[in-house]
Protein backbone atom coordinates (compact mmCIF):
# COMPACT_ATOMS: atom_id res chain seq x y z
CA UNK A 1 0.00 0.00 0.00
CA UNK A 2 1.60 3.68 -1.00
CA UNK A 3 0.01 6.36 -0.75
CA UNK A 4 0.86 10.09 -2.95
CA UNK A 5 0.84 13.68 -2.37
CA UNK A 6 -1.26 14.55 -5.99
CA UNK A 7 -2.15 12.76 -8.78
CA UNK A 8 -0.79 9.07 -9.27
CA UNK A 9 1.85 8.60 -11.78
CA UNK A 10 -0.29 5.27 -12.97
CA UNK A 11 2.76 4.29 -16.03
CA UNK A 12 5.31 4.39 -12.87
CA UNK A 13 2.93 2.65 -10.46
CA UNK A 14 1.87 -0.02 -13.36
CA UNK A 15 5.21 -0.77 -14.52
CA UNK A 16 6.85 -0.96 -10.94
CA UNK A 17 3.69 -3.48 -9.79
CA UNK A 18 4.57 -5.56 -13.23
CA UNK A 19 8.00 -5.85 -12.52
CA UNK A 20 7.58 -6.84 -8.74
CA UNK A 21 5.55 -9.47 -9.85
CA UNK A 22 5.85 -10.66 -13.51
CA UNK A 23 8.22 -13.75 -11.98
CA UNK A 24 6.16 -14.83 -9.51
CA UNK A 25 3.62 -17.07 -12.01
CA UNK A 26 0.67 -15.51 -11.32
CA UNK A 27 -1.20 -15.79 -14.36
CA UNK A 28 -3.64 -12.89 -13.96
CA UNK A 29 -2.73 -9.12 -13.21
CA UNK A 30 -5.97 -6.73 -13.35
CA UNK A 31 -5.34 -3.29 -11.88
CA UNK A 32 -8.30 -0.81 -11.56
CA UNK A 33 -6.98 2.80 -12.28
CA UNK A 34 -9.49 5.64 -10.63
CA UNK A 35 -10.00 8.76 -12.72
CA UNK A 36 -11.36 11.92 -11.72
CA UNK A 37 -14.32 12.99 -14.03
CA UNK A 38 -15.09 16.29 -15.21
CA UNK A 39 -18.16 16.90 -13.54
CA UNK A 40 -20.38 19.94 -11.63
CA UNK A 41 -17.83 22.48 -12.48
CA UNK A 42 -15.14 21.32 -10.54
CA UNK A 43 -11.49 21.73 -10.88
CA UNK A 44 -10.38 18.71 -9.04
CA UNK A 45 -10.98 16.45 -6.04
CA UNK A 46 -9.28 16.56 -2.85
CA UNK A 47 -8.71 13.15 -0.05
CA UNK A 48 -7.88 13.07 3.93
CA UNK A 49 -6.60 9.86 4.29
CA UNK A 50 -6.32 8.18 7.84
CA UNK A 51 -3.24 5.84 7.06
CA UNK A 52 -3.23 3.44 10.43
CA UNK A 53 -6.93 2.13 10.27
CA UNK A 54 -6.02 2.69 6.17
CA UNK A 55 -2.90 0.18 6.50
CA UNK A 56 -5.26 -2.56 9.02
CA UNK A 57 -7.66 -2.64 6.64
CA UNK A 58 -5.42 -2.91 3.63
CA UNK A 59 -3.43 -6.00 5.29
CA UNK A 60 -6.57 -8.04 6.05
CA UNK A 61 -7.35 -7.84 2.97
CA UNK A 62 -4.05 -8.78 1.73
CA UNK A 63 -4.33 -11.81 4.25
CA UNK A 64 -7.86 -12.67 2.37
CA UNK A 65 -6.02 -12.36 -1.36
CA UNK A 66 -3.63 -14.53 0.14
CA UNK A 67 -6.01 -17.65 1.52
CA UNK A 68 -6.83 -17.51 -2.32
CA UNK A 69 -3.71 -17.49 -3.71
CA UNK A 70 -3.49 -13.73 -4.95
CA UNK A 71 -1.93 -10.80 -3.69
CA UNK A 72 -3.71 -7.17 -3.66
CA UNK A 73 -1.92 -3.63 -4.34
CA UNK A 74 -2.94 -0.51 -4.07
CA UNK A 75 -2.23 3.30 -4.26
CA UNK A 76 -4.21 6.09 -3.31
CA UNK A 77 -3.74 10.33 -3.76
CA UNK A 78 -3.75 12.56 -0.84
CA UNK A 79 -4.62 16.16 -1.25
CA UNK A 80 -5.84 17.61 -4.76
CA UNK A 81 -5.86 15.23 -7.83
CA UNK A 82 -7.01 17.41 -10.93
CA UNK A 83 -9.68 16.36 -13.28
CA UNK A 84 -8.53 13.90 -16.03
CA UNK A 85 -5.40 12.36 -13.52
CA UNK A 86 -5.70 9.18 -11.27
CA UNK A 87 -6.09 9.14 -7.76
CA UNK A 88 -6.81 5.48 -7.04
CA UNK A 89 -4.68 2.17 -8.05
CA UNK A 90 -5.61 -1.01 -6.57
CA UNK A 91 -5.20 -4.36 -7.78
CA UNK A 92 -5.02 -7.88 -8.02
CA UNK A 93 -2.38 -10.89 -8.89
CA UNK A 94 -3.89 -13.97 -9.05
CA UNK A 95 -2.92 -17.36 -10.73
CA UNK A 96 -6.47 -17.87 -12.44
CA UNK A 97 -9.03 -15.39 -14.42
CA UNK A 98 -11.83 -16.26 -12.38
CA UNK A 99 -10.10 -15.51 -8.70
CA UNK A 100 -8.73 -12.29 -10.42
CA UNK A 101 -11.72 -11.09 -11.74
CA UNK A 102 -13.99 -11.81 -8.30
CA UNK A 103 -11.60 -10.29 -6.14
CA UNK A 104 -11.01 -7.23 -8.11
CA UNK A 105 -14.71 -6.79 -8.04
CA UNK A 106 -14.71 -7.28 -4.09
CA UNK A 107 -11.44 -5.14 -3.74
CA UNK A 108 -12.97 -2.24 -4.74
CA UNK A 109 -16.21 -2.55 -3.32
CA UNK A 110 -14.85 -3.36 -0.02
CA UNK A 111 -12.75 0.11 -0.62
CA UNK A 112 -15.22 2.23 -1.69
CA UNK A 113 -17.50 1.44 1.32
CA UNK A 114 -14.80 1.03 4.40
CA UNK A 115 -11.41 2.67 3.40
CA UNK A 116 -11.28 5.52 5.65
CA UNK A 117 -10.60 8.49 3.14
CA UNK A 118 -12.82 11.37 2.57
CA UNK A 119 -13.54 13.58 -0.58
CA UNK A 120 -14.11 16.97 -1.28
CA UNK A 121 -15.12 18.57 -4.50
CA UNK A 122 -12.75 21.13 -5.43
CA UNK A 123 -14.41 24.39 -6.88
CA UNK A 124 -13.15 27.82 -7.07
CA UNK A 125 -10.64 27.53 -4.96
CA UNK A 126 -13.10 25.96 -2.00
CA UNK A 127 -13.33 22.34 -0.55
CA UNK A 128 -16.42 20.83 0.07
CA UNK A 129 -17.13 17.53 1.83
CA UNK A 130 -18.54 15.07 -0.69
CA UNK A 131 -21.23 14.22 1.80
CA UNK A 132 -24.07 12.86 -0.95
CA UNK A 133 -21.90 10.38 -2.59
CA UNK A 134 -19.83 9.36 0.97
CA UNK A 135 -20.82 6.01 2.79
CA UNK A 136 -20.92 5.58 6.52
CA UNK A 137 -18.44 3.08 7.57
CA UNK A 138 -19.64 -0.01 8.75
CA UNK A 139 -20.47 -0.03 12.63
CA UNK A 140 -21.69 3.60 12.06
CA UNK A 141 -23.96 4.88 14.81
CA UNK A 142 -22.11 3.43 17.64
CA UNK A 143 -21.77 6.32 19.92
CA UNK A 144 -25.76 8.08 18.81
CA UNK B 1 -8.03 10.33 30.27
CA UNK B 2 -8.61 9.67 26.72
CA UNK B 3 -8.33 11.15 23.43
CA UNK B 4 -11.04 11.74 21.19
CA UNK B 5 -10.17 12.54 17.49
CA UNK B 6 -12.39 13.86 14.55
CA UNK B 7 -11.61 12.76 11.11
CA UNK B 8 -12.07 14.29 7.65
CA UNK B 9 -14.70 17.06 7.31
CA UNK B 10 -15.91 16.99 10.72
CA UNK B 11 -13.06 19.60 11.59
CA UNK B 12 -13.18 19.57 15.03
CA UNK B 13 -10.57 19.65 17.54
CA UNK B 14 -8.91 16.64 19.63
CA UNK B 15 -10.49 16.65 23.29
CA UNK B 16 -9.72 15.01 25.96
CA UNK B 17 -11.71 13.35 28.39
CA UNK B 18 -12.32 10.77 31.37
CA UNK B 19 -14.33 8.02 30.01
CA UNK B 20 -14.13 4.34 31.42
CA UNK B 21 -16.31 2.97 28.24
CA UNK B 22 -17.09 3.72 24.58
CA UNK B 23 -20.66 4.26 26.44
CA UNK B 24 -19.13 7.26 28.73
CA UNK B 25 -17.60 8.57 25.60
CA UNK B 26 -21.17 8.69 24.12
CA UNK B 27 -22.61 10.61 26.67
CA UNK B 28 -20.08 12.87 26.66
CA UNK B 29 -20.13 13.84 22.51
CA UNK B 30 -24.19 13.49 22.62
CA UNK B 31 -24.09 16.91 24.55
CA UNK B 32 -22.01 18.57 22.23
CA UNK B 33 -24.46 20.02 19.62
CA UNK B 34 -22.10 20.60 17.01
CA UNK B 35 -21.67 16.60 16.75
CA UNK B 36 -25.98 16.24 16.11
CA UNK B 37 -25.57 15.74 12.78
CA UNK B 38 -22.08 14.09 12.90
CA UNK B 39 -22.60 10.73 15.62
CA UNK B 40 -25.60 8.39 14.24
CA UNK B 41 -23.14 8.66 10.61
CA UNK B 42 -20.12 8.09 11.97
CA UNK B 43 -17.70 4.85 12.63
CA UNK B 44 -15.36 4.23 15.84
CA UNK B 45 -11.58 3.55 15.77
CA UNK B 46 -10.32 2.55 19.06
CA UNK B 47 -6.04 2.66 19.00
CA UNK B 48 -6.87 2.46 15.27
CA UNK B 49 -8.69 -0.99 15.34
CA UNK B 50 -12.50 -0.43 14.79
CA UNK B 51 -14.91 -0.97 17.45
CA UNK B 52 -18.64 -2.14 17.55
CA UNK B 53 -19.46 -2.47 21.15
CA UNK B 54 -20.63 0.55 23.41
CA UNK B 55 -19.24 -1.93 26.41
CA UNK B 56 -15.41 -1.92 25.15
CA UNK B 57 -13.33 -0.65 28.14
CA UNK B 58 -10.91 2.12 28.00
CA UNK B 59 -7.64 2.49 29.94
CA UNK B 60 -5.26 5.96 30.08
CA UNK B 61 -3.82 7.09 27.26
CA UNK B 62 -6.41 5.29 24.71
CA UNK B 63 -7.41 6.87 21.51
CA UNK B 64 -10.63 6.59 20.39
CA UNK B 65 -11.31 8.30 16.66
CA UNK B 66 -14.25 9.07 15.10
CA UNK B 67 -14.68 8.51 11.07
CA UNK B 68 -17.65 10.08 9.25
CA UNK B 69 -18.96 8.85 5.73
CA UNK B 70 -15.80 7.56 3.84
CA UNK B 71 -15.72 7.99 -0.75
CA UNK B 72 -11.95 6.82 -1.41
CA UNK B 73 -11.38 6.02 -4.98
CA UNK C 1 -7.68 -4.19 -31.68
CA UNK C 2 -4.11 -5.14 -32.23
CA UNK C 3 -1.97 -8.50 -32.87
CA UNK C 4 1.84 -8.67 -31.98
CA UNK C 5 4.01 -11.40 -32.75
CA UNK C 6 5.42 -12.49 -29.45
CA UNK C 7 5.26 -10.97 -26.25
CA UNK C 8 3.54 -8.36 -25.46
CA UNK C 9 5.17 -5.12 -23.99
CA UNK C 10 2.43 -4.54 -21.13
CA UNK C 11 4.07 -1.55 -20.03
CA UNK C 12 3.64 0.34 -23.34
CA UNK C 13 0.44 -0.79 -24.46
CA UNK C 14 -1.07 0.44 -21.09
CA UNK C 15 0.61 3.63 -20.70
CA UNK C 16 -0.19 3.94 -25.03
CA UNK C 17 -4.20 3.05 -24.26
CA UNK C 18 -4.41 5.16 -20.99
CA UNK C 19 -2.64 8.13 -23.26
CA UNK C 20 -5.54 7.58 -25.77
CA UNK C 21 -8.33 7.74 -23.14
CA UNK C 22 -7.56 9.67 -20.27
CA UNK C 23 -8.76 13.07 -21.40
CA UNK C 24 -12.12 11.29 -22.08
CA UNK C 25 -13.91 12.04 -18.84
CA UNK C 26 -13.75 8.04 -17.99
CA UNK C 27 -13.75 7.74 -14.33
CA UNK C 28 -12.21 3.67 -14.49
CA UNK C 29 -9.88 2.01 -16.29
CA UNK C 30 -9.60 -1.52 -16.05
CA UNK C 31 -6.70 -3.53 -17.60
CA UNK C 32 -6.73 -7.34 -17.87
CA UNK C 33 -3.19 -8.45 -18.37
CA UNK C 34 -2.83 -12.39 -18.84
CA UNK C 35 0.47 -13.31 -18.24
CA UNK C 36 2.25 -17.01 -19.02
CA UNK C 37 2.58 -19.49 -15.85
CA UNK C 38 5.57 -21.64 -15.99
CA UNK C 39 3.79 -25.31 -15.59
CA UNK C 40 3.38 -28.65 -16.56
CA UNK C 41 7.01 -27.93 -18.14
CA UNK C 42 6.32 -25.83 -20.59
CA UNK C 43 8.66 -23.53 -22.01
CA UNK C 44 6.41 -21.21 -23.88
CA UNK C 45 2.53 -21.31 -24.96
CA UNK C 46 2.18 -20.49 -28.96
CA UNK C 47 -0.57 -19.33 -30.52
CA UNK C 48 -2.96 -19.35 -33.94
CA UNK C 49 -5.59 -16.69 -34.67
CA UNK C 50 -8.48 -16.05 -37.39
CA UNK C 51 -7.98 -12.39 -37.76
CA UNK C 52 -10.95 -11.71 -39.57
CA UNK C 53 -13.51 -13.54 -37.14
CA UNK C 54 -11.60 -12.06 -33.88
CA UNK C 55 -12.10 -8.50 -36.25
CA UNK C 56 -15.94 -8.95 -36.12
CA UNK C 57 -16.15 -10.92 -32.43
CA UNK C 58 -14.20 -7.57 -31.16
CA UNK C 59 -16.53 -4.76 -33.05
CA UNK C 60 -19.55 -6.76 -31.85
CA UNK C 61 -18.25 -6.22 -27.98
CA UNK C 62 -17.20 -2.25 -29.18
CA UNK C 63 -20.74 -1.82 -29.98
CA UNK C 64 -22.03 -3.41 -26.46
CA UNK C 65 -19.55 -1.45 -24.58
CA UNK C 66 -20.50 1.52 -26.38
CA UNK C 67 -24.01 1.37 -25.72
CA UNK C 68 -23.13 0.94 -22.00
CA UNK C 69 -21.32 4.47 -22.47
CA UNK C 70 -17.40 2.21 -22.24
CA UNK C 71 -15.04 1.13 -24.42
CA UNK C 72 -13.13 -1.88 -25.13
CA UNK C 73 -9.37 -2.44 -26.03
CA UNK C 74 -7.14 -5.65 -26.60
CA UNK C 75 -4.01 -7.15 -27.63
CA UNK C 76 -3.31 -10.79 -28.47
CA UNK C 77 0.21 -12.32 -29.40
CA UNK C 78 0.96 -14.47 -32.26
CA UNK C 79 3.13 -17.12 -31.98
CA UNK C 80 5.54 -18.01 -28.88
CA UNK C 81 4.45 -16.22 -25.94
CA UNK C 82 7.58 -17.34 -23.19
CA UNK C 83 6.35 -18.12 -19.58
CA UNK C 84 6.58 -15.26 -17.53
CA UNK C 85 5.76 -12.55 -20.27
CA UNK C 86 2.10 -11.08 -21.62
CA UNK C 87 -0.02 -13.05 -24.33
CA UNK C 88 -2.96 -10.90 -24.10
CA UNK C 89 -4.23 -7.74 -22.80
CA UNK C 90 -8.02 -6.65 -22.78
CA UNK C 91 -9.02 -3.04 -21.38
CA UNK C 92 -12.42 -1.37 -20.19
CA UNK C 93 -12.68 2.60 -19.81
CA UNK C 94 -15.93 3.41 -18.46
CA UNK C 95 -17.46 6.57 -16.93
CA UNK C 96 -19.20 4.54 -13.92
CA UNK C 97 -17.19 1.84 -11.42
CA UNK C 98 -20.16 -0.86 -11.87
CA UNK C 99 -20.00 -0.59 -15.44
CA UNK C 100 -16.26 -0.98 -15.59
CA UNK C 101 -15.85 -3.70 -13.59
CA UNK C 102 -18.60 -5.91 -14.75
CA UNK C 103 -18.00 -5.01 -18.67
CA UNK C 104 -13.90 -6.43 -17.86
CA UNK C 105 -15.47 -9.36 -16.51
CA UNK C 106 -17.87 -9.84 -19.37
CA UNK C 107 -15.18 -9.62 -22.04
CA UNK C 108 -12.69 -11.57 -20.98
CA UNK C 109 -15.01 -14.28 -20.26
CA UNK C 110 -16.52 -13.83 -23.90
CA UNK C 111 -13.38 -13.53 -25.33
CA UNK C 112 -12.26 -17.00 -23.54
CA UNK C 113 -15.36 -18.79 -25.04
CA UNK C 114 -15.37 -17.38 -28.06
CA UNK C 115 -12.40 -15.47 -29.52
CA UNK C 116 -11.08 -17.53 -32.92
CA UNK C 117 -7.63 -18.08 -30.96
CA UNK C 118 -5.92 -22.02 -30.46
CA UNK C 119 -3.26 -22.30 -27.94
CA UNK C 120 -0.41 -25.10 -28.14
CA UNK C 121 1.91 -25.65 -25.40
CA UNK C 122 5.80 -25.21 -26.28
CA UNK C 123 7.59 -28.13 -24.87
CA UNK C 124 11.20 -29.38 -25.82
CA UNK C 125 10.58 -27.60 -29.11
CA UNK C 126 7.19 -29.04 -30.19
CA UNK C 127 3.98 -27.31 -30.49
CA UNK C 128 1.29 -29.18 -28.74
CA UNK C 129 -2.55 -28.19 -29.20
CA UNK C 130 -3.98 -27.85 -25.59
CA UNK C 131 -6.79 -29.58 -26.56
CA UNK C 132 -7.97 -30.27 -22.96
CA UNK C 133 -8.62 -26.75 -22.08
CA UNK C 134 -10.25 -25.21 -25.38
CA UNK C 135 -13.72 -24.89 -25.26
CA UNK C 136 -16.21 -25.58 -28.50
CA UNK C 137 -17.35 -22.08 -29.94
CA UNK C 138 -20.81 -21.05 -29.63
CA UNK C 139 -22.44 -23.42 -32.35
CA UNK C 140 -20.42 -25.66 -32.74
CA UNK C 141 -21.24 -29.26 -34.15
CA UNK C 142 -23.10 -27.76 -36.83
CA UNK C 143 -21.65 -30.19 -39.76
CA UNK C 144 -21.39 -33.29 -37.67
CA UNK D 1 -16.90 -24.27 -56.88
CA UNK D 2 -16.55 -22.89 -52.92
CA UNK D 3 -13.34 -23.21 -50.21
CA UNK D 4 -13.13 -24.86 -46.98
CA UNK D 5 -10.54 -23.86 -44.85
CA UNK D 6 -9.42 -25.48 -41.70
CA UNK D 7 -7.99 -23.33 -38.83
CA UNK D 8 -5.84 -23.64 -36.60
CA UNK D 9 -4.65 -27.45 -34.95
CA UNK D 10 -7.05 -29.08 -37.62
CA UNK D 11 -3.48 -29.01 -39.99
CA UNK D 12 -5.07 -29.77 -43.30
CA UNK D 13 -5.04 -27.88 -46.49
CA UNK D 14 -7.63 -26.26 -47.74
CA UNK D 15 -10.04 -28.02 -50.03
CA UNK D 16 -12.64 -26.82 -52.99
CA UNK D 17 -15.95 -28.28 -53.71
CA UNK D 18 -19.34 -28.16 -55.56
CA UNK D 19 -21.94 -27.31 -52.46
CA UNK D 20 -25.14 -25.26 -52.96
CA UNK D 21 -26.32 -25.52 -49.14
CA UNK D 22 -24.31 -25.89 -45.87
CA UNK D 23 -25.99 -29.36 -45.56
CA UNK D 24 -23.88 -30.53 -48.48
CA UNK D 25 -20.51 -29.32 -46.92
CA UNK D 26 -21.69 -31.15 -44.05
CA UNK D 27 -22.35 -34.42 -45.98
CA UNK D 28 -18.83 -33.92 -47.97
CA UNK D 29 -16.60 -33.41 -45.36
CA UNK D 30 -18.38 -36.48 -42.84
CA UNK D 31 -16.60 -38.79 -45.77
CA UNK D 32 -13.37 -37.60 -44.66
CA UNK D 33 -12.13 -39.68 -42.14
CA UNK D 34 -9.15 -37.60 -41.00
CA UNK D 35 -12.37 -35.16 -39.82
CA UNK D 36 -13.84 -37.52 -37.93
CA UNK D 37 -13.09 -36.08 -34.55
CA UNK D 38 -13.01 -32.44 -35.20
CA UNK D 39 -16.81 -32.17 -36.72
CA UNK D 40 -18.69 -32.30 -33.73
CA UNK D 41 -16.33 -30.01 -31.73
CA UNK D 42 -15.99 -27.44 -34.81
CA UNK D 43 -18.06 -23.94 -35.29
CA UNK D 44 -18.48 -22.52 -38.84
CA UNK D 45 -18.29 -19.51 -40.81
CA UNK D 46 -18.49 -17.98 -44.11
CA UNK D 47 -17.21 -15.68 -45.66
CA UNK D 48 -15.92 -14.62 -42.02
CA UNK D 49 -19.38 -14.61 -40.40
CA UNK D 50 -20.22 -16.81 -37.86
CA UNK D 51 -23.51 -19.10 -39.18
CA UNK D 52 -25.56 -21.38 -37.58
CA UNK D 53 -27.92 -23.00 -39.95
CA UNK D 54 -27.51 -26.20 -41.96
CA UNK D 55 -29.70 -24.79 -44.29
CA UNK D 56 -27.71 -21.53 -45.51
CA UNK D 57 -27.12 -21.30 -48.99
CA UNK D 58 -23.77 -21.08 -50.76
CA UNK D 59 -23.09 -19.21 -53.98
CA UNK D 60 -19.47 -19.87 -56.13
CA UNK D 61 -16.68 -18.27 -54.28
CA UNK D 62 -17.41 -18.71 -50.65
CA UNK D 63 -15.09 -19.29 -48.04
CA UNK D 64 -16.35 -21.65 -45.28
CA UNK D 65 -14.26 -21.78 -42.30
CA UNK D 66 -14.18 -24.41 -39.61
CA UNK D 67 -12.98 -23.13 -35.95
CA UNK D 68 -11.96 -25.71 -33.57
CA UNK D 69 -12.07 -25.68 -29.65
CA UNK D 70 -10.71 -22.27 -28.97
CA UNK D 71 -8.45 -20.92 -25.87
CA UNK D 72 -7.07 -17.00 -26.14
CA UNK D 73 -5.71 -15.07 -23.63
Amino acid sequence: MELHNGPLDANEIFGRWLDEDMQSNYGAFIPFVGIIRSEDGIDALSFDIYEPVLKKWFDEWQEKAVGRGAIVKMAHAIGDVPVHTSSYISAVFSPQRRVALELIDEFVEGFKANAPIWKYDVKDGKRIYAEDRSTPMDGAGLLS
Amino acid sequence: MIRVEFLGPIGKAPIEMEASTLADVSAKLKEDTSLATWLDKCAVALNDTMVNDLATVLKDGDKVSILPPVCGG
